[in-house]
């Protein structure tokens, strides 16, 4: 049974729900800079790193989220993300990066029902190409200098850093889009006459 | 004033009474079948009781248990909130014997409301209007042609005895009469074994419109205008809205004060609710609810008055303080019945919400008793929680429904929040143009789209 | 009527905005940073357009930025919230050389209302009251003494061109004139290189109390009373209620109308509010604000007028259908901001809200952008969200606020709920006996316990 | 970008969020389990990795976020975010039955503030007794039939099934509360005179 003097008494306790969550907080913030070991280690500064490479597998193993290992004046910390954390993270934020509310159609349709909305926190892309080209800001792409010409690249095309690849018009202005690096297109993300936003995947230069 | 109350009941008419107790500076006893020990009125009650198992009979309805719980926590006055209790005549004497006070009104007119013909004599006795008909059985089909065109076709013959539908025929023309009659005549006799019919005007397509009343037990009392809840499934209402799309101020000035003028002339107290069939422009008294609503607020939207506490303030036995004239009806309201079932079978879906989000901004009033993680119990009603929208109009109403149910999300079970969404795009629903056979039509002709 | 706006903002007045365009039938763009892409009004328009990284400057300040998303889009106008572009004259220009509707003034009142010495010849010459004083910079001193016998003491000598408090010094008494005097030009002298000072009434215990107006730029005008926000903490409010306490209707009518005759003379078209502080029965003109404002709220629970629709309204050309006798003021609100900061030390808190659940029930409105899940950037303001009750008076209002703060959860994050907490439950907040300083004084003496 | 069309379609397929969520609770819930296949590391730079390895199993299989070690001149910190994992859990359903959301004192006590509200579920007790004998209904417990008289039971006591062992006055009734088996009274959790609830354990008896 509940009463009011124990009760008031008990709940000031497990009340303080965020200082609960203190050390979670604390230890999510100190593993986004997971500092895991490079894959091929050679011996550097008479630095054991075959002995940092085995905690690497032990925290990876086991799920930890971190080893520090002081012997003889060396130090060694081992951090990552725990497999834990995912879990927690989807579960507010499922892995669904299109999963945004639909709008009701706002005439007066009779029948059309508005799907149900979610509330979910998106995921950056992690398919995403590292060798995508993004768009530098809001606008309308277009692949050619003109409608009768040609496109500036195709998939296949050879580019060379500074190569003009795209025009994005803003406000009748036409921006030149150049290749950040050089290396071949092997994927053209917009179509001609597409809008695009800010950081939007133009197409792909491997 | 109470010291301290205690919630015999659970759900969100038990979160809205402690909301109503709380902003009057009461103290709240939350009681609670085991089913029921994570409700959020439990967590947020100054003090909890368990009574008993899920079973309501073991716990929601023991009034042994109830009554300890007072004896042991203090508490001086029970608020039955509805169903339940809330109707019983004699647990609000049994409280009486305990010098417990019952928010409620007094027993002997529970009593004689919850009695069908006993409400209808007293309806009668007090003037406000009833389905016109015969007084008792006929057996003279000369008699009953008589009457019939008293009354006017069509007229319906039930049977004396009957119920379920059972001996009941609809006589639309004098010539119908006496083949209705004998037909009714036959089934009520193999049905109830009495041939005894009566006769009652038929209503085609009424609306279910309700007159909410305040009185205070010394003569005073007032009408706080209609709701009108004709949208209704299997007589459960479903949306609920105030004013009613059928009623110009004129209609509610007079029926509001022939039904205020009754529970004067009853010394009515507390809150209560005077059901109507409503047909071309006529009034029909169904039955007198003696308690709070599941579509109260409504009312309270476009008076600013609140029903929960002004139910306290009386039984405490403090008079009516507000008089008719201070009465103002501002705007339009509307009320979905958010239900854990299925938005199209009505299959029932308790469950855990996993996600849970509600909608906010000008206008929009949330009653939920439930929260993200909550698990919604099998033992007791669907009701999932209250969207209520207020609008300076009807269409601002409609259009703040709108975007307040695309607003709202309940994840892990189903509700019927998709029924709501499809009801406020329909034309009918907009143009306030449903009776009370309406949605039961809209969803046997496949308006959502499935089952 | 407009078919597509942008909403050029974000967190909850975006939402806010969203809202009132929904109601309209209106479709709605959201533009939005990076750092804003799980931003819950990004979810619920009907599009939405990333236009650049987190930095404000690069995204919500981007004008070529939001000029392509709205060609791109299609979206005729557009709604700036408060902050970023809402008060930039220039914008307005520009857009109005792009054929985008601003939703908001005319580009002139925005300039000169954005300029401090401007806007107060403006008020002046409207007859607004502003803090009497020197008409410039004031070098004799037995000039100086003329004018601050004839303001009334205590006057304030100030830097003609000064700022952030230094060069200011308070004379209380004639005695204290000629130090003061010679104290402020040595300190204006070495601060600003000038040694000219001017006077001003110096107010002890203002409170802070601004007109809410609405005009359609035809030179019709209303005003919409006012809003008590004299709860600050470093010229930040904290609290705002409506209406103020120390106010009468036959002052705020006479305020009011001051105020709405101004307008009418400006021909000012949309939503704005004139601030001013009052103090022994008398208003001073601070500054005016040509935009929606985060308290905009408060007004719209007494009034039931919906802010955001009529700016819309007026945008799209609609003359004001709303005219001073259509506003009538019905019970009391009051607003708290929820903001992302430990509650007695104010540090910012932003992070991931791992439980969210708002109040609900009669009278409570929330508006948060916020949801479970969600995580407050820690690019922007702390706002997360505003709790405004109702009630029918400041009683009410005040019972409702404090039972609405206790049901209120946001986990994950600290935030401000338990100063609220606090402050409902504190004697000069219920009393309404508290003017600007009065909430650093209160927390500078402990009054939240820590810090 | 988000645009009317193409978003209707896609929000349609994602919004069944329930069913997403399905897997990421699974997997939380079988995550805490999946802690053993030990690698196999060799000694390195002499530092005792098979002891990290050690610390890795037991870290994980009490569920602990840290074990740090200090040993002749060997330090050892191993962590793990279970502690993460937990408070997700515990946010939908924690461990914590006793953490009811408090009320705020009604009297209007200026400077009392309500302590925060919580809004958890509570998980039956598994520390509760098989051999607790629970209050069949709501009222007041006496351990003795009158002031004067010795207690039905002690700590210690022998009963019988049937025994007396308390009384519950409710409605200024008493009722008898009987053993429901035979065996030693070992605990007594309820004083003379309390109030008690339905299912509410009164005494234990093994």
């Amino acid at each position: 049974m509940k009463k009011p003097q124990p009760k008031a008494a008990a709940a000031r306790a497990p009340a303080k729900s965020a200082a609960k969550k203190a050390p979670a907080k604390a230890a999510a913030k100190s593993a986004p800079a997971k500092k895991t070991a490079p894959a091929k280690p050679a011996p550097t500064s008479g630095v054991d790193t075959a002995l940092v490479e085995q905690l690497a597998v032990i925290v990876a193993q086991h799920d930890l989220s971190e080893i520090e290992v002081d012997f003889e004046g060396l130090h060694v910390r081992v951090a990552r993300q725990a497999q834990l954390a995912a879990p927690m993270i989807q579960h507010a934020a499922p892995a669904q990066p299109m999963a945004y509310a639909p709008a009701p159609a706002p005439a007066p349709a009779p029948a059309v029902v508005a799907p149900p909305p979610t509330l979910s926190v998106s995921t950056p892309t992690g398919a995403e190409n590292p060798g995508a080209v993004k768009s530098p800001m809001v606008g309308t792409a277009y692949l050619r200098p003109s409608p009768d010409a040609k496109p500036f690249v195709e998939i296949g095309s050879q580019v060379k850093a500074g190569d003009k690849i795209l025009l994005i018009e803003a406000m009748k202005t036409f921006n030149e889009i150049t290749a950040p690096r050089g290396g071949t297109v092997t994927a053209l993300l917009v179509e001609d006459g597409q809008p695009v936003e800010y950081g939007e995947p133009l197409l792909v230069i491997e | 004033m109470f010291d301290k109350i205690l919630i015999a009941n659970r759900g969100e008419i038990a979160l809205r009474i402690l909301r109503a107790a709380k902003e009057l500076g009461i103290q709240t006893v939350a009681v609670h079948s085991t089913a029921d020990r994570d409700a959020m009125h439990v967590k947020l009650a100054d003090e909890s009781v368990c009574i008993g198992p899920p079973a309501a009979r073991d716990s929601y309805l023991n009034i042994p248990a109830l009554l300890a719980a007072c004896e042991i926590t203090g508490a001086e006055a029970i608020h039955p909130g509805y169903g339940f209790l809330s109707e019983n005549a004699r647990f609000a004497e049994i409280l009486a014997d305990h010098n417990i006070a019952f928010i409620g009104p007094k027993a002997e007119h529970i009593r004689i409301m919850g009695d069908k013909i006993e409400a209808k004599r007293t309806a009668k006795r007090l003037g406000i209007p009833c389905v016109p008909g015969s007084e008792g059985g006929v057996t003279d089909d000369d008699e009953a042609m008589r009457i019939a065109k008293d009354i006017g076709f069509p007229v319906l013959v039930k049977a004396a005895s009957g119920g379920g539908g059972r001996g009941m025929k609809v006589a639309r023309t004098p010539a119908d009469l006496s083949v209705a009659l004998s037909t009714a005549r036959t089934e009520a006799k193999a049905a109830f074994g009495d041939d005894a019919v009566y006769l009652e005007k038929y209503l085609e397509k009424p609306r279910h419109i309700e007159i909410q009343v305040l009185g205070d037990g010394r003569g005073n009392a007032i009408h706080l205008g209609e709701r009108d809840c004709s949208l209704q499934r299997r007589h459960q209402k479903v949306l609920e809205e105030s004013p009613s799309p059928a009623l110009n101020a004129e209609q509610r000035g007079r029926i509001g004060e022939i039904v205020a003028q009754a529970m004067r002339d009853l010394a009515y107290s507390g809150a209560g609710t005077v059901e109507f069939l409503y047909e071309d422009g006529e009034f029909y008294f169904i039955e007198m609810n003696t308690r709070i609503q599941v579509e109260h607020p409504v009312t309270e939207m476009i008076t600013g008055i609140d029903l929960v506490v002004e139910q306290i303030k009386i039984a405490a036995g403090s008079p009516l303080t507000l008089t008719q004239a201070d009465v103002n009806f501002s705007g339009h309201a509307i009320e979905c019945r958010v239900n854990a079932e299925h938005p199209s079978t009505f299959r029932p879906s308790p469950g855990k919400i996993s996600y849970f989000h509600p909608p906010g901004g000008l206008g929009v009033r949330v009653d939920s008793a439930v929260y993200q993680g909550y698990t919604i119990p099998p033992n007791y009603d669907s009701l999932v929680g209250k969207l209520i929208v207020h609008g300076r109009n009807r269409n601002e109403a409609l259009m703040r429904l709108r975007r307040s149910l695309d607003e709202f999300i309940v994840d892990g079970i189903e509700t019927t929040i998709p029924l709501f969404r499809t009801l406020v795009r329909n034309t009918d629903v907009q143009n306030g143009a449903y009776d009370i056979h309406w949605l039961e039509k809209f969803l046997a002709t496949g308006g959502m789209g499935e089952g």
